[in-house]
């Protein structure tokens, strides 16, 4: 066991899939020589040489629409879009090509590839290196979507990413690549290696996708989130001295209903957590299935606590930032209801 | 607004419109036989020249000329008209088919046959190819059966696609046939990964990828041109030059003042212009293209210049906006035609064999339509499970799905 | 008044602002001579000249990102996308651009362009013509959404929205384009004639954006919907006898959650429909937002009848598409709670 | 796998990685003065070798020559200088602010000075800019108060922006400079459409692009340039080709093989290639461009070739990626410097003057940076109410945004 910061973890699990299977390559923009703008592909061109990790031209259609060919002939390409704001060029070779391609042909061609790509604000990234688009991911058939919380669980489900035999959009979420960031903006960063999933295995272990983690037990209600959003969770839960259970999805899609339903029917109250701007974010679709399955359980209204509804403001990214005291409002609001 | 030095809108507009005669004055074309044909390791600077001419081998009598004529055959001549023959009369009753309502949907390839026959026949099977919508060609020179190709576009019980696609948008991997997609060419950039795949791998396969002139205006080509360009990726683009868009001629996607091969230019990419509608012509620069990519030398756009002699698809007239003769009036002909003046000029082929050869192939055609109308058409109760809409999505069904195949059932 | 089908009302719509305003322009694939694969900008180039209505090259992003450019400049372009499902390569353009030029200029720049595009299945169209993406522009602070169920909506809406200083996003239902196609496929399609709202005004009127349309007025619950479901919406509730009270949202973005509010408040049921896959589709913001605002309200889970998780499937639409059966089964699951 | 003809896969690289010797002996320019200029209505076939030479007006000594000498009037090259100057000293104070954690980021333009401010004197005022992210050089050469940018900069109480962009994510309509993206080339096909809505006003304004080498790979560059040849619009598309894109060089955006002007000659448009550290040279073929673009005669593309001096932003280390000294060995040198030796060979500026230009500038900078830093750099509490966020989003602020609003507030 050592102790990996997430970056670390997730380059652990990129050396040992490469080590593992010569299907597996990486590239994408600055990936290779330089490591990727975030490091997490450093050393890999040195050890695999420049054929298995390579930069790629900015265009991020052909870095999707390429990664697809090669899955389809028989490949299992990692890309890296450097920035998940800059997906968008991506978005139509991932939704209407990666994400059909098995249906389409009827299982005759299949795309097992992985799309990795860090999200999230509190940088001060400005517009273009803030942005949580998973919601653009769950709402299409054929993808799944993967979102990390600690150096452990991101190496673990990188692994089951590249050996899923479908497409997986791997979203990490950059502001706790380097430490737990809790959201008090008040108070030291801790360093990963004080957090105990910051111990992870040198070699190949896998996390199941489509498993949650319940990384808090608590009776009195249920806080659903991922990524960086599950550390602010415990912060507000902490500072709130509310009993919450707090469930970190680690997938999205297809998302652990069970987790959810024995929780939320077990306290009866939810709170759902994210970054990305409310309306038609990814809480929406969280809170219809908790209203579906769990509706006779439930006293008191689901609450969102989430991104404002605005471009992503550089200079009061502290004022759009789900901070514990707006999320220990939201909490009180679904206790006092 | 209007001012002295006053800047003006320009529109592109072709030359022709119902109700004008068919005009094609502005091109013009080298004579057969005399473009010469460059070693395949001639760098793409030395290549510029090629983007702008017109590679031709078979003259308007049939003869064949010059340093492209591949010096093919007899038989595989032969073989190569009857595989046009085969496509000019599928394509014939799959569009009246769809007339009948047997189907929803429909697209023709007239006209353009030469371009996937020859270079189906050029390439290896092992290949892979990364069509459009046209190049059903591709799998009748590959010998699919055309049965199969009929259960695709009935989306009948046979159907291989299970009834999922659009009519046309085949598959088949065991014939290096890529799943087409009804997002223009996104198989393009697609091509050139699988052609770094092989080229990772240390394989000796190649890919080649189909795409329409209109087409060529989308990112996902610019993106396929400079990753192939960058690695040097053993792909043939293949930009089937038909002078349409659905209803926009090709001065819409940028052909007003250059040519498509000259796309390839700008990328430092080998460029070649060829004559679509002379098979010998394609099968010679594909051959070449094809040797080149083997030989780790690198991609190459191919122009086909040619003429769509149909309409776009079912969807559409194309007298609504193109003069309705325009098409008999294409200076380079029928490529069917060409082959078989080509084939009798040399005396392996008749008048007689050639009707034969159609009936055998409408024949052919119509024993598979009623094979596969046995097993239904479009609209055909039970063709296909409702259960079977919730598979192949993922590899095993996730909860929700299996959730939602459940409440159907109900 | 005229008796037009959705088509005619759009082409008046578009008639009227070319003629009043010189800053209306219109371009996209197939739209000049033609007049548009569905004829919706037909004899546009012949009225006003080939620089005011044109064949652009098929390039959905340089289609979007030169109507940004007009639109900046002070023109007010309508843009046809051919087929929603092919909005795509135009998305980074419209998500990251149009609806943030405003904002990041501090009101510096603006962009008033609409785009158009026919959305929707139930015309076998297979996966590539008959998708319905509309949760992937709600999602996007900065956009309008809007989607007309009628001839004579799609007309005032199509005018509010080329008059809006905002980008709109304007989705039109391509199955109900000749006629209210109300999801009984046993039944002859009615054509537009037959219905009121096929009377329209030659000239210039508008519906407000942001405003939805009570279509039934009922007393036992609420359905939610828009574009062709409006008309299944309502053969459903004859065909089941319950007193539904059937709202077309008209806009989805901003949406009227007054109309909304005051509908479940009074009904305490809710039918959420749509076209889209399930999974982050808007029906979840949909969801999410009757459940924050009704909550006490509420005597049944809230019921989504939407798309499946899947491609579209050419040969097994029907089974696909959300027809009255199934929005029947989902009714009386509400009924009965 | 490794067989007899296997394929191979070609990553390309650099001449040179940190520890190695700079090496640009790849390259070879034609001497200064030696290319013609052509007439403006020169058709793009014509122009096409331009795309492979590059225009050079000053020799190393400072002499200007040739056809391309733009003959200036020495206050006109003063301006130039002072502006050039002021630009490095601007890029110098902010970077260090930046080090100083007063602000998250900043990119400077370092090498590239000539490039934007020669552009933007050329351009008349009403034109519209739509820059990437390294001309501020446009900016300071229209005079926009440099306060103001440095208010932008720390996301100040009197940024124009509002604290809501990125720093040096400029905007000024009425200087003519749109709003910068943070996302790379989607400002190509604006400026093209800005440009065709000029044309269809009938107005006589034009519009100019810039975006780097690395940039020209993306989608949107394709877009642009298509639509633009297509509709021939009155536009300048301006390639800066610095060699690198963040950690990558030139070679991984396809310059490998070929220019970045060459992608002009793909697309029939008129395509220029200059030294971007030559002042005069990037004066004249802006010159020539725009008189082109407002004679109707449709838009060109330049290739600036220059050398990025600095880092790409505050947030990477070149000296990781490529030879440390790499900058200091690009043999066609330091636009300032060239452009300064030149006015003193002409008897039009001194060492003494060029100091004390410097001085001033930087002085100016000072001055300016102490008004800015005023009114708070970043993080500086209340520099924007929490409600102004909400604001401009639409024009008109609908219900949920006031609703998320007062739940700020509350
Ligand atoms: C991304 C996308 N945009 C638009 C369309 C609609 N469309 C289908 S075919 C076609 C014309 C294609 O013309 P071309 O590339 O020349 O091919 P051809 O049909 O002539 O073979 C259009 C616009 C589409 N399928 N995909
Ligand atoms: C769409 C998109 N992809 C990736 C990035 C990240 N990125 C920012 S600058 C840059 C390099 C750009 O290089 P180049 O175009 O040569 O411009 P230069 O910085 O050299 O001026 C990259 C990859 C981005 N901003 N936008
Ligand atoms: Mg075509
Ligand atoms: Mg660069």
């Amino acid at each position: 066991m050592a102790t990996m910061t997430m970056i670390q973890a997730l380059n652990s699990a990129l050396d040992t899939m490469m080590a593992r299977d010569s299907r597996v390559l990486t590239f994408g923009e600055d990936v290779g020589y330089f490591g990727g703008v975030f490091k997490v592909t450093e050393h890999l061109q040195e050890k695999y040489g420049a054929k298995r990790c390579f930069d790629a031209p900015i265009n991020e259609c052909g870095i999707a629409g390429t990664a697809i060919g090669m899955a389809v002939y028989g490949l299992r390409p990692v890309i890296e879009i450097q920035f998940a704001d800059y997906m968008y060029p991506a978005y139509d070779q991932l939704v209407s090509e990666a994400a059909r391609i098995r249906y389409r042909s009827a299982n005759d061609f299949t795309v097992p590839m992985t799309v990795r790509m860090p999200y999230g604000g509190g940088i001060y990234g400005g517009q273009t290196h803030s942005q949580s688009p998973e919601a653009l991911f769950t709402h299409v058939a054929g993808l799944k979507t993967v979102i990390p919380a600690t150096p452990y669980d991101a190496k673990g489900l990188l692994i089951s990413a590249i050996e899923d035999d479908d497409p997986v959009i791997f979203l990490e979420p950059k502001r706790v690549y380097n430490g737990p960031f809790d959201g008090r903006r008040d108070r030291p960063v801790i360093p990963w290696s004080k957090h105990p999933a910051s111990e992870v295995p040198e070699g190949y272990y896998k996390i199941p996708l489509g498993k949650a983690n319940i990384v808090r037990e608590g009776s009195e209600m249920t806080i659903l989130s991922y990524g960086t959003m599950v550390h602010v969770a415990l912060a507000a839960t902490e500072d709130s001295g509310i009993d919450a259970e707090v469930i970190d999805l680690r997938t999205l899609l297809p998302v652990d209903i069970e987790a959810i339903k024995t929780s939320v029917q077990k306290t009866g109250r939810c709170v759902i957590l994210h970054e990305a701007t409310r309306t038609s974010g990814y809480g929406a679709e969280l809170a219809a299935l908790v209203q579906e399955h769990c509706f006779y359980h439930l006293e008191a209204p689901i609450e969102r606590v989430t991104g404002f509804d605005t471009p992503y403001p550089h200079a009061l990214e502290w004022e759009y930032f789900p901070t514990p005291p707006r999320i220990i409002k939201a909490m009180r609001r679904a206790m006092e209801a | 607004m209007s001012r002295k030095n006053a800047l003006d809108l320009h529109i592109p507009a072709p030359n022709a419109r119902p109700g004008d005669k068919p005009n094609f004055s502005g091109w013009t074309f080298p004579e057969p036989g005399d473009t010469p044909r460059p070693d395949i390791d001639a760098s793409p600077s030395e290549l510029r020249d090629y983007a702008y001419g017109l590679i031709r081998v078979l003259d308007m009598e049939g003869n064949a000329l010059g340093a492209w004529a591949p010096h093919l055959d007899p038989e595989t001549l032969r073989r190569g008209l009857k595989y046009m023959i085969l496509t000019r009369a599928f394509d014939d009753r799959m569009y009246r088919a769809q007339r009948q309502g047997k189907t929803s949907f429909y697209m023709q390839s007239f006209g353009e046959e030469a371009i996937s026959v020859a270079q189906s026949m050029v390439l290896s099977p092992e290949d892979m190819c990364f069509p459009s919508y046209r190049q059903q060609g591709l799998l009748i020179a590959r010998d699919y059966p055309i049965v199969e190709m009929m259960n695709q576009i009935y989306s009948n019980k046979r159907d291989p696609m299970r009834g999922r696609q659009l009519p046309v948008m085949y598959s088949s991997k065991k014939d290096g046939f890529f799943t087409i997609s009804g997002n223009l060419a996104t198989q393009v950039p697609q091509a050139v990964g699988w052609a770094m795949a092989s080229a990772y791998s240390g394989d000796v396969r190649i890919a080649a990828t189909w795409l329409g002139d209109g087409s060529t205006a989308e990112g996902d080509f610019h993106a396929a041109m400079t990753f192939a360009a960058v690695y040097r990726a053993p792909v043939i683009i293949n930009v089937v030059n038909n002078q349409y868009a659905i209803s926009s001629f090709q001065g819409i996607a940028g052909g007003e003042n250059t040519t498509f091969a000259a796309r390839g230019v700008g990328y430092g990419m080998a460029p070649l212009r060829v004559d679509g509608n002379d098979f010998l012509a394609v099968y010679a620069v594909t051959q070449w293209a094809a040797e080149r990519a083997r030989a780790n030398l690198g991609p190459t756009l191919i122009e086909h210049f040619t003429y769509r002699g149909g309409p776009h698809s079912t969807s559409d007239d194309p007298s609504r906006y193109r003069p309705a003769d325009e098409g008999r009036s294409w200076p380079l002909g029928d490529p069917l035609e060409r082959l078989k003046q080509h084939l009798i000029s040399i005396g392996e082929w008749s008048d007689d064999q050639h009707r034969a050869a159609q009936e055998a192939a409408v024949e052919q055609v119509r024993e598979a339509g009623r094979e596969a109308e046995k097993d239904g058409v479009l609209g055909a109760e039970g063709a296909h499970s409702a259960q079977s809409m919730f598979e192949d999505v993922y590899k095993e069904m996730p909860w929700h799905l299996q959730e939602q195949r459940k409440q159907l059932e109900v």
